[in-house]
């Protein structure tokens, strides 16, 4: 176990160093790509708590990131609220609308599941479009305030932005160790391996998987926030399903699912990959499919189990917390 | 005082009659076996009894407070807890990580030290179940179950598919937390090692409750030797 | 350490420059390079591109007393927000101050914010015709605003004296969704009742529902404002069920596009009311058009695009406003953008509306001309008494 | 507005007509060897394509719809033997994922390969066929038809030959249908070929009716999800009648609430039929596999 704690620690900390070095140096752009990789990292390891630790695929996850950064930009632009309350209420508002969404979907078994959330996330894009006088419909949200500026950082917006998105995806993955750590965190490991199971030992299968979606919703509401005060503007095309709601998915299996830390990787090379190879935003789609295809058919267990696998390599201590699809039963 | 009393249990699947009026009495504090040839209908009531599945007919009761048939979180509640025929552990997760989510489903209060030694899985903890041999599968399954501090423990025939060396210490497990105040009903197909442990047994044949009695004049008896043993061999019966 | 001294000072005489050393400008554009929209977006920026070739062959452009050579800084923005905006940025921080783009309506938006809060960046948006994109300060138009199209059609319908008309608008599409409003005043002043408002959605197979009531509605006139796929398809189920109406496009629908969704038999008689575009400047023999045309045929062995002529018209009227300028400081070469007039530039191939006092932006939105045009055959044509006025010096 | 219902409900029909079509495909795969085939809808949009190109090419157009669908059948084939014969043992969850990225990887070859501006294959029949309550254009009328056909050329395999009695065998009991020496790899090769082609058929019909987009399979396929919901999994019957009932009610809710509201009732019913019967209207209680 001290290995896998380690890996916990360890990695999400050299990044956190790497990001706050290199921040001094950045030119805007590259601040920009740096928060956007920051805050797909959020949505990932908050994601990956549902998807990695309790093995349900939900493809509703764009939308409630949406919903989170429509609730913060209508509260800040029209309703005056000061930024981190609204980030807040956004938060509150994706994670009660995903609990609703859970207990609908989680009635439903196996591919149903997926399906329903596919359908969720198509008619909640449709809603963005249609409920205009709130969201501004196809012409998006417009002149939403920036994120307020911290201590020492206000003549610089973007570097004021990458350190705010870092903070929340501290909090974040450091929410997501102590879910995993909790009694529900364990709740959802068992109902990822075998469901029966753990209900013939009395686990209450429906309060955890309910907790694990809400929690992954709450903080893509967050994240939404952040997304919408640092873009000043936000239009439907970012919340379509296709989009962040089938990235979010590659990022984790990519990354490792369950490791937490694996799919941080994962979305700092989906990110960032196009922005460095410039000839790959060519085919930035089609790399997602054929990444996600490679790793699912061959790495399943994504590059955090590489890692792991060649640590276990070296000193002969093995076990991960992580094993993933290989072993899952139905959803 | 009778801890689980079953009374009138039929269980339909269709056109088949898997139990038929059942009723039987399990005394607290006792080991209660249940013997009889594939197909009698013991996993089935083990399921009723576990809450997996609702009767068609018939009722239940726990600590003599009428219950009726329970679901199978409510069961778990009330402190009557199962283990699977073929084994079931959560394979993906190392057998620390399987006990941990027992320890927390037991509402926290199990100390795994004693299960650990009694189990003698302290050498596998932290390795994952799916690379753990047979044998120790069946002790963390048995671990899981007694992680929860059951009052009853549903045992679906612990002891196939062991060596015999394995079967004396899984008698060996059953007899020491027995003797902790638990209850144990006894599924088993292996006659010597239930004979040892039951102090009742009820014998079952397609469906219906045959005998119930000492272990002794259940092996006595004309009726269970031709249903168990099967018709030709009646003559042999006598050792 | 002598080598090292001699290598410094040929490198300072270099550096230093002689006065017949051409000074580099760099002027950004932002067009979806990759993705689907690609073959909307890969003409505009290979027009600016070959002008810029065309221009430092001549010796560079003569601002202020100096020569400057072009450089385009390319932006692939793919359509999408995020990617626009991180395009965006990069040009910003390759000290990028002029940006020609971008063509997507869902880039103009994501990234005004941006461009509002950097007066020393000047933004001429040569693709999208997205609402409320233009602030008149630091960013310039001169593709035509989706007014442009709803007045055209609305004069179409006045000159034909329609009385009542339906509508139906592609949701996703900004420009003409976010116009509706004005359109639907000016349709209620022009004195054409609005018999049904509907909408569709890119992807969409089936507008049988919408069709049979726009139909039972008897309006005289059908206004289909969206994109060729589905223009040709609303246009075929009209057809099948019974529709008698006057059908009236707003969309850029080259006839090749048009024909690999619809036979051209079924396309008669349909009116498309849109800003000229660049076949059209061909067709009506504008010197300047047939000239960028062949220049961009040879240079790329295909046909310019649709929007080929406003990217070559923002690099013309942006180069002619520094040469006024004297300099090329952005706030200047602003200022002198809102005074330009429509004759000031040369090589314009869009024959512009001159606003008041003959100036080409105001507000910062060029006018381009529009006009409706009847499906013939196989093509586009112009409709009886349409003629065009060559407004700019050729 | 009630004199417009035949008309309307003739609009549901050449709509539904559309769906069961590409919804007895993907019953197929999904019902026997309980694979989520979400590329079932690239499948369609390869069918399209491959015609229209076929077309442009001067092939005449009922043979490039049989030359195309086989073309679908390789691809089809092509994806199971890569793609999910590859991960059967890890349950559903990578089954999806899989499925997932399969699908996008489509859709990006053929916006490579074909770009993205719309294109419709020229319909060999322009014909209207008009009466005094509704008018239905005569290919509306063969796509009506070939979704019946389709129907019934599968029935046929499925209980009037022998692959199709060990496709049903495989469906009841993998182990079972093993046991007795049914040669599991082959039938499902012959069950995706067919799913594909029927997909392929769709496409190939259809591409000449609706433009074509990469991007064309994905609302199809999901729509085609949400007939399985209401029709029953692996119920050839259930996914024609689906079809049909899913056409009709979009058209009404189209046609007499809102046509903005005609994806979203669709999904709505999905959401409702779900909550009250997890398994389906039809669907026998799925064992957790």
């Amino acid at each position: 176990m001290r290995r896998e704690a380690i890996m916990r620690w360890l990695l999400p900390v050299i990044i956190l160093v790497i990001a706050l070095a290199a921040v001094p140096f950045a030119n805007d752009y590259i601040l920009y790509v740096l928060t956007i990789a920051v805050l797909m990292s959020t949505l990932a390891v908050s994601y990956d708590v549902l998807l990695g630790l309790t093995g349900y695929l939900s493809l509703a996850h764009g939308f409630l990131y949406g919903v989170g950064a429509y609730t913060a930009a209508y509260l800040t632009t029209n309703s005056g609220w000061n930024f981190w309350l609204a980030m807040l209420a956004a938060a509150l508002m994706s994670a009660l609308i995903g609990a609703i969404v859970a207990l609908v979907a989680f009635r439903t078994k196996g591919i149903y599941f997926a399906v329903l959330t596919l359908g969720i996330g198509l008619v909640g894009f449709q809603f963005f479009l249609v409920l205009e006088p709130l969201t501004g419909g196809v012409g998006g949200f417009v002149g939403i305030p920036g994120i307020p500026s911290l201590p020492g950082l206000a003549d610089d917006p973007s570097r004021n932005n990458l350190v705010v998105a870092i903070v929340l995806l501290a909090v974040t993955y450091f929410a997501a160790l102590v879910f995993l750590r909790s009694s529900i965190g364990a709740a959802c490991l068992a109902v990822r391996e075998d469901v029966t199971l753990a209900q013939s030992l009395g686990i209450r299968v429906g309060t955890a998987r309910l907790a694990a979606f809400t929690f992954s919703s709450a903080f893509a509401g967050a994240a939404g926030a952040v997304f919408a005060a640092i873009s000043n503007f936000v239009g439907p095309d970012d919340f379509s399903v296709m989009a962040t709601g089938f990235q979010v998915v590659v990022f984790v299996v990519i990354g490792g699912m369950g490791t937490l830390w694996g799919p941080i990787l994962g979305a700092f090379l989906v990110v960032c990959l196009p922005e460095v190879l410039r000839g790959a935003a060519t085919y930035s789609v089609a790399i997602y499919g054929i990444l996600l295809l490679f790793f699912i058919l061959f790495a399943p267990k994504g590059i955090a189990g590489a890692v792991l696998a060649l640590r276990r390599l070296l000193p002969a201590r093995p076990a991960s917390v992580t094993q993933t699809a290989r072993h899952s039963e139905a959803r | 005082m009778s801890l689980l009393s079953i009374r009138g249990i039929t269980q339909r699947f269709g056109g088949v009659t898997a139990l038929t009026d059942v009723s039987l009495d399990v005394e607290e504090g006792t080991i209660h076996g249940l013997i009889g040839p594939n197909g009698a209908g013991k996993t089935t009531l083990i399921n009723i009894v576990s809450g997996l599945v609702r009767p068609t007919e018939g009722t239940l009761s726990f600590n003599g407070r009428e219950n009726g048939p329970w679901p199978m979180a409510h069961a778990v509640t009330l402190g009557i807890v199962r283990t699977y025929q073929q084994t079931r552990v959560f394979m993906g997760l190392t057998a620390r990580e399987n006990l941990r989510i027992a320890h927390v489903a037991g509402a926290g209060d199990a100390n795994a030290e004693d299960l650990i030694d009694a189990l003698d899985l302290g050498s596998s903890l932290d390795r994952v179940a799916g690379e753990l041999p047979y044998a120790t599968l069946r002790r963390l399954s048995l671990a899981l179950a007694l992680g929860l501090r059951p009052k009853l423990l549903l045992l679906d025939e612990p002891a196939v598919g062991l060596a015999p060396d394995e079967i004396a210490r899984m008698a060996e497990v059953i007899r020491h937390f027995h003797g902790q105040g638990l209850t144990v009903f006894l599924v088993e197909h292996n006659m010597r090692f239930l004979m040892e442990l039951a102090s009742r047994v009820s014998v079952f044949d397609r469906g219906r409750l045959l005998f119930e009695g000492t272990p002794e004049a259940a092996q006595g008896n004309p009726e269970v030797i031709e249903a168990y043993l099967g018709r030709g061999l009646k003559k042999h019966a006598g050792n | 350490m002598k080598r090292l001294l001699a290598t410094a000072a040929i490198a300072a005489l270099l550096a230093g420059g002689s006065t017949v050393q051409a000074e580099e400008l760099v002027l950004g554009e932002i067009h979806p390079i990759t993705g689907p929209a690609s073959f909307y977006g890969l003409v505009m920026s290979q027009t600016l591109k070959m002008n810029a070739e065309q221009a430092n062959a001549a010796g560079g452009i003569d601002i202020g007393g100096k020569k400057y050579q072009i450089s385009i800084d390319t932006g692939d923005d793919q359509a999408q927000a995020t990617k626009g905006v991180a395009a965006f940025r990069k040009l910003l921080a390759d000290n990028v101050h002029f940006v020609i783009g971008p063509l997507a309506s869902a880039v103009a938006p994501a990234i005004k914010p941006v461009i509002d809060a950097r007066p020393d960046v000047l933004q001429i948006i040569d693709g999208s015709i997205a609402d409320g994109v233009v602030n008149g300060k630091n960013s310039f138009r001169v593709q035509a605003d989706a007014d442009t199209y709803n007045d055209a059609a609305i004069d179409y319908l006045k000159s034909k004296g329609i009385k009542s008309s339906a509508i139906l608008t592609d949701r996703g599409h900004q420009g003409f969704r976010m116009s509706e409003q004005r359109m639907m005043k000016s349709l209620k002043n022009a004195g054409v009742n609005i018999a049904a408002q509907e909408y569709f959605q890119m992807g969409d197979t089936d507008f049988s529902a919408q069709i049979t009531k726009l139909a039972a509605s008897q309006s005289e006139a059908l206004i289909l404002r969206g994109y060729p796929g589905e223009g040709a398809l609303i246009t075929k189920q009209a057809q099948q069920l019974g529709y008698k109406g006057q059908i009236v496009w707003e969309m850029g629908a080259p006839p090749s596009t048009v024909m690999k969704n619809i036979p051209a038999t079924q396309m008669d008689g349909v009116v498309n009311c849109i800003p000229r575009m660049m076949a059209d400047y061909i067709r009506l023999n504008v010197p300047n058009a047939i000239k960028v045309a062949d220049a961009f045929h040879a240079r790329y062995g295909k046909d310019a695009g649709e929007n080929a002529a406003f990217s070559n018209d923002a690099f013309w009227i942006l180069t002619t406003a520094m040469q006024k300028a004297g300099g090329v400081e952005p706030g200047k070469v602003a200022a002198v953008l809102k005074d330009l007039k429509v004759t000031d530039v040369p090589n314009l191939i869009i024959q512009y509306k001159p606003q008041e006092n003959g100036l080409l932006f105001k507000n910062g939105q060029a006018h381009p001309p529009s006009a409706c045009q009847i499906w013939h055959g196989e093509n586009w044509a112009s409709l009886p008494g349409d003629h065009l006025d060559l407004t700019t010096k050729n | 507005m009630i004199e417009l219902l035949p008309q309307q409900l003739v609009n549901g029909l050449a709509l539904g007509s559309s769906y069961a079509l590409i919804a007895l495909g993907l019953t197929l795969v999904f019902g026997v060897l309980q694979i989520p085939n979400f590329p079932h809808g690239e499948l369609y949009m390869l069918g399209a394509s491959f015609t229209y190109v076929l077309v442009g090419y001067g092939v005449n157009f009922w043979l490039a719809v049989p030359i195309a669908s086989l073309g679908v059948v390789l691809v089809g084939i092509l994806l199971d033997q890569v793609g999910y014969r590859r991960i059967d043992r890890g349950g559903n969850l990578s089954l999806m994922i899989a499925a997932l990225a399969m699908s996008t990887v489509l859709q990006q070859v053929a916006t490579l390969l074909w770009g993205a501006e719309p294109h419709t294959t020229r319909t060999p029949f322009t014909g209207i066929l008009r009466t005094p309550y509704f008018s239905i254009g005569i290919y509306q009328i063969v796509i009506f038809a070939a979704a019946l056909l389709c129907w019934l050329f599968v029935w046929l395999v499925l209980h009037r030959s022998r692959l199709g009695l060990a496709i049903r065998a495989m469906a009841q009991n993998r182990t079972a249908a093993l046991l007795m020496g049914i040669e599991l790899t082959w039938v499902r090769i012959a069950t995706f070929a067919i799913g594909a082609l029927i997909g392929g058929i769709a496409g190939s019909l259809l591409g000449a009716a609706f433009p074509i987009y990469p991007t064309m399979g994905l609302n199809p396929v999901l729509k085609a999800f949400v007939i399985l919901v209401i029709g029953g999994v692996g119920n050839l019957w259930g996914a024609i009648v689906g079809g049909f009932l899913l056409g009709i009610l979009e058209i009404l809710v189209a046609g007499y609430i809102s046509s903005q509201l005609q994806d979203i009732g669709t999904f709505a019913i999905l959401v409702v039929v779900l909550i009250i019967r997890p398994n389906g209207l039809f669907g026998r209680a799925e064992v957790l596999r």
